[in-house]
């Protein structure tokens, strides 16, 4: 079990043919990512590393019914790119991207809401469930099992699912929700998922300084019936200042490490203080089920 | 990317809002000049990035030209925050009978533009009760109507033909947000004088990732320091000077804020954020890694969780400074992930150990830079 | 009973100290309307009538709980004091005003779908309840009882609910839907609501040649439970200034009198020749029952 | 309002489609030098409103400047359809690999804007089977996205840099739709060219009500009566000649059709459709009555059902056309509703018996249209 997405999902890539997308779906591909179409403006009727070429999203639609799809398309092409996926009824659409124009994200991400689609991303390294990879997080770093992962962030997601399946604990889903400030998904809506989800036993939330995401979450993590591990990066950050992640700034005395860790405190969270002790916390709360 | 408040000004003139009569300029002579130009009292002040311009003296009022020439003088002579003050602005000085405090900026969180407003605008804004300011969020895709504006407009208090201009100069704001990809639109104040509201002030923060399409808006990066200078001209994606002497390179925001904060809790002193990406490739890296060099740290400490960063690809980067440019300080690298084997092995020939465990690293990272202090 | 609004339903109007805003106001006063607030830009705080008044629906919305607003507005303005009503939650909109800018009707139309709200108009005469008038149809015209009638022009109603309420049968509601290209409501909408109501035994709907809005409702009259006699106008008029070639490839020669009376006729629905003979049908129909 | 080509042309031109080199003219001479100036092969159209004006012989072809000047004097000495050629349109004879169709407009019942776009353009387009016509909905809020136009390309089976241009035209099609408040912005053909895609033809409909918006269009009334310029000079509402002997007034577009319809129906032959609107007052009513006079009909029928229309006005309104200018013609007028009484004393004043039912008063308009024809 999983969520959003499962071994059975037909996945569609955008952006197929270019140098991002085929390395990655040549990790795809051996994850056992179910990729059945490719767009590649110009190149439709074409075939790429095994997977059929379209010229556009409603043409491979019209081929294949699809679930899931990737973005691997040049910032300045996302938004057409994602609506024409919305527009097209795809359900589940991950993008990849960074420095996507905020303007174009709030489109984005409010034209997904009004068609039930969910956005993971952008500049997020996807997500990846038990032979369902959707982006870049590395095939070694994940393992099927128990543990649900949610992050706002790609390379610590690496770091502490890499450590999770080198002690054997695998993942139902790791799910990145990205960096920039208007994310299509948030934390409650991936911890509502892993609350449902039949096979995650325990979640690890993984966050950061600045936005108030954690701290809704936190409200959620009171009502939910499994344990949740957290760790939050940006404890050192001087105020105000600019940290790539454009959430990472902290406003108004808002969004502070201490503030969302007593939060995630208070709803009855685990916080680790380094990124090892996630594995640690994790490790006893499986032993103990 | 801030803009400076002339630039702002430009900007709002261009789509109609009101702005007091000014120009910039760079030395006292022609602040003499555009003060005689203006021919009333001038209020002179300095261009700097900082909010906190007027408390720290970057403001001064004139009622002749000569007046004006020395104000200017003054404030050319100066500098705020670090920055030397390198531009001034002149207006006419206006007649201020009350100051509204109005934004539209992006709420992440509500996936929204959001309008913050209140009738008490004015130096003191952040310091107003919750209930002297009104918040609201827009529908992306209906935009500012302008019954919206006008509802604003009675929520605080004006009438008239105040009412009137003020909802203008919203959908103005909204427009520049729109039209000049700005994530922050802020007049404070916005003046009432006389019949006419006027923005005194101008803040507009164009969304960096929206500057290629942005081309008209010159570039400033006055609130960067010089490495963070020579960081944007090489290319290194994300790099912010913090002061401490352990320079720090990771792939990933996340992840390099993890190592921060890990070097930080072991007692290290970071000094500098640095993403440097993924896959970047040798060439990218060694420029990276001459950034490191450029803040004369004490040890550089570089943790790499190869996924499409190549562990060869950062080692063999590591190694051509090494032998080119050399490196006259311990290097600690943490290293695993994509062709974890092949790095490790360059690093080796070079003789650089590479560590597993994030842990084990950071720990040496601070260790080294401590050596020397007090044994 | 009725559709939409009853005796006891606030009412607002939008543009209440115009010249037609007043003079309708005087109308709908003594038929019974509980018009309790009215919005007049700049003459917030007064009184109209005994009507108080506010700048802004907002404002209006704040002191009164609206069931629905009348728009007697300019053209030019009738987009934002549309919306406006929209966004402030109002749920039955009726926009008298004609000459509309179509653009500007279909943003209107289309936010108040999205929004559950129900547009009556554009270039109506409203509608009518008992107690319950919004707009322009004739104080005299109206009575109360068991017809429903629905139409997409406004004398002609004024002419066969006349007609019906002198010789003693009455309405439960009268509902315009305007002449405009682009209608915030159809015929479908209302002869479900007619459908719904207890109180309605017969319907009666008023069409006219061009569209396929009384070849939509024929479909729906094929479900109905109650009797529909159905007038059409427009018979003797000569073929329609055509909206180039896509006028004619979206009708595709649907919209003519001959075809609207026999897809009425096959769907059940008793077609009158003259306006009079409405009056004959129900009579008898409500005789029968 | 139906614009010229040559209009639909300019306004393409500025949005950025791409139309042949070509000018307007209204004389022979011009057009030779227009042709001179243009140095190829030429199309002469005639600017006309109607459709059928190829079928017609409005559209002529020159190899010479001499020819051009032959042809132009040709058509400008034409009538289509009841309307002298006035303004003939020259433009570069296009050599033409393939004609597209391609529209934009309002279906009112899906309350969208709607495209319509087929690989088999050209004079048959309204034969096309189904399945050789592609429509697609738009959603207003979203407007024509780049990916749906370029979808659009594939579905007609256009690729390379022939679908780049057409969803790039497409996309400019939906601006003038939004910008220009058009109802219909329809190519056909759009030519094939080599790898050029070009608007040889253009049908650009204003929406009339957004007129006061689009004060730069020029105004077009070429589709008008004479009898129906005079109405909408005098403001009358909504007014068309059908060319009957019984002038019909009436309160309301369903009434008047209502009127219209039972007229006929009764075996008499309306002389126009008039709306004359509710609440027109005294004189409006007065000049509305005088626009039916103007067409020299046997009879008048006023069939009022007063609401915001009082009787008392039409009624005094009757009374000083009769007393001021003359009525030669029967009158029947059918009056109930507001002021009903007043409206009715008013006539017999004057001497016209006032009906209370449309039916008999429709009768005797019909009756009194026949008198003299065969007793």
């Amino acid at each position: 079990m999983a969520i959003l997405v499962d071994a059975s999902s037909k996945v569609l890539i955008q952006g197929i043919t270019g140098k991002q997308g085929t390395f990655h779906l040549k990790q795809m591909l051996p994850f056992g990512t179910d990729v059945v179409a490719g767009v590649a403006p110009g190149k439709g009727g074409g075939v790429h590393e095994g997977v059929p070429l379209y010229n556009t999203v409603y043409e491979a639609c019209e081929h294949h019914a699809i679930d899931a799809t990737v973005l691997f398309i040049p910032a300045a092409y996302c938004k057409d790119a994602a609506l024409e996926a919305i527009e097209a009824g795809i359900k589940v659409i991950v993008i990849i991207t960074e420095h996507i124009p905020v303007q174009d994200e709030l489109i984005i991400v409010n034209r997904a809401k009004l068609k039930d689609a969910v956005i993971i991303g952008p500049n997020t390294f996807g997500m990846a469930s038990w032979k369902c990879k959707l982006g870049i997080l590395p095939n070694i770093a994940f393992s099927p099992g128990p543990v649900g992962v949610v992050a706002r962030s790609g390379t610590l997601t690496y770091e502490i699912v890499g450590s999770l399946t080198n002690i054997g604990i695998g993942q139902t889903s790791v799910v990145g929700l990205g960096g920039d400030r208007v994310p299509g998904s948030t934390f409650v809506d991936m911890l509502k998922r892993f609350e449902a989800d039949e096979a995650t036993q325990v979640v690890v939330l993984v966050g950061e300084i600045g936005g108030n995401a954690e701290e809704e979450a936190a409200e959620y993590i009171k009502t939910m019936s499994k344990p949740v591990v957290a760790y939050l990066a940006g404890k050192s950050a001087p105020p105000g200042k600019r940290m790539g992640h454009a959430g990472a700034i902290i406003e108004r005395g808002k969004g502070t490490y201490e503030g969302k860790v007593q939060a995630l405190t208070a709803a009855g969270a685990q916080v680790a203080t380094f990124p090892y002790e996630v594995v640690e916390k994790v490790q006893q709360l499986i032993r103990r089920s | 990317m801030k803009c400076f408040e002339f630039m702002g000004k430009e900007i709002f003139a261009q789509f109609g809002i009101p702005v007091p009569q000014g120009r910039m300029v760079t030395t006292a002579e022609e602040a003499e000049g555009v003060a005689a130009e203006i021919g009333k009292p001038v209020v002179i002040k300095s261009q700097v990035l900082s909010g906190k311009r007027g408390k720290a003296g970057g403001i001064k009022f004139a009622d002749t030209p000569a007046e004006a020439k020395a104000a200017a003088a003054d404030l050319l002579a100066m500098t705020v925050q670090g920055h030397p003050v390198q531009r001034i602005l002149l207006e006419e000085k206006l007649k201020i009978e009350s100051e509204i405090y109005v934004a539209i900026t992006i709420d992440g969180a509500a996936k929204a533009p959001v309008i913050i407003t209140s009738a008490k605008g004015g130096m003191d804004i952040e310091e107003q009760a919750e209930e002297d300011i009104v918040k609201v969020y827009l529908d992306v895709f209906l935009g500012l109507q302008p019954f919206l504006a006008k509802d604003l407009a009675r929520r605080i208090g004006l009438t008239g033909n105040l009412a009137k201009s003020y909802a203008d100069i919203l959908e103005k704001m909204y427009n520049i947000m729109v039209k000049k990809d700005a994530e922050l639109v802020e007049i404070n104040p916005l003046v009432i004088s006389g019949d006419q509201v006027i923005a005194a002030d101008a803040k507009v923060t164009i969304d960096d990732s929206a500057l290629y399409r942005q081309k008209d808006v010159p570039f400033v990066d006055e609130d960067m320091t010089e490495v963070e200078k020579m960081a944007k001209a090489a290319g290194v994606g994300s790099f912010v000077e913090l002061g401490g002497n352990i320079a720090i390179m990771a792939n990933g925001a996340g992840i390099t804020m993890g190592t921060l904060d890990m070097v930080q809790l072991f007692g290290g002193q970071p000094a500098n954020f640095m993403d440097a990406g993924g896959g970047t490739g040798v060439e990218g890296t060694a420029k990276a890694i001459q950034i490191l060099l450029a803040q004369n740290p004490k040890v550089i400490f570089i943790n790499i969780f190869g996924g499409i960063t190549r562990c060869d690809d950062v080692a063999n980067a590591l190694a051509y400074v090494k032998k080119n440019i050399g490196i006259p300080v311990p290097v600690v690298v943490r290293m695993v992930g994509t062709n974890q084997e092949e790095g490790v092995r360059i690093l080796r020939e070079v003789g650089i150990e590479a560590y597993r465990e994030m842990k084990e690293a950071a720990q040496k990272a601070v260790e080294l830079s401590k050596a020397g202090e007090e044994v």
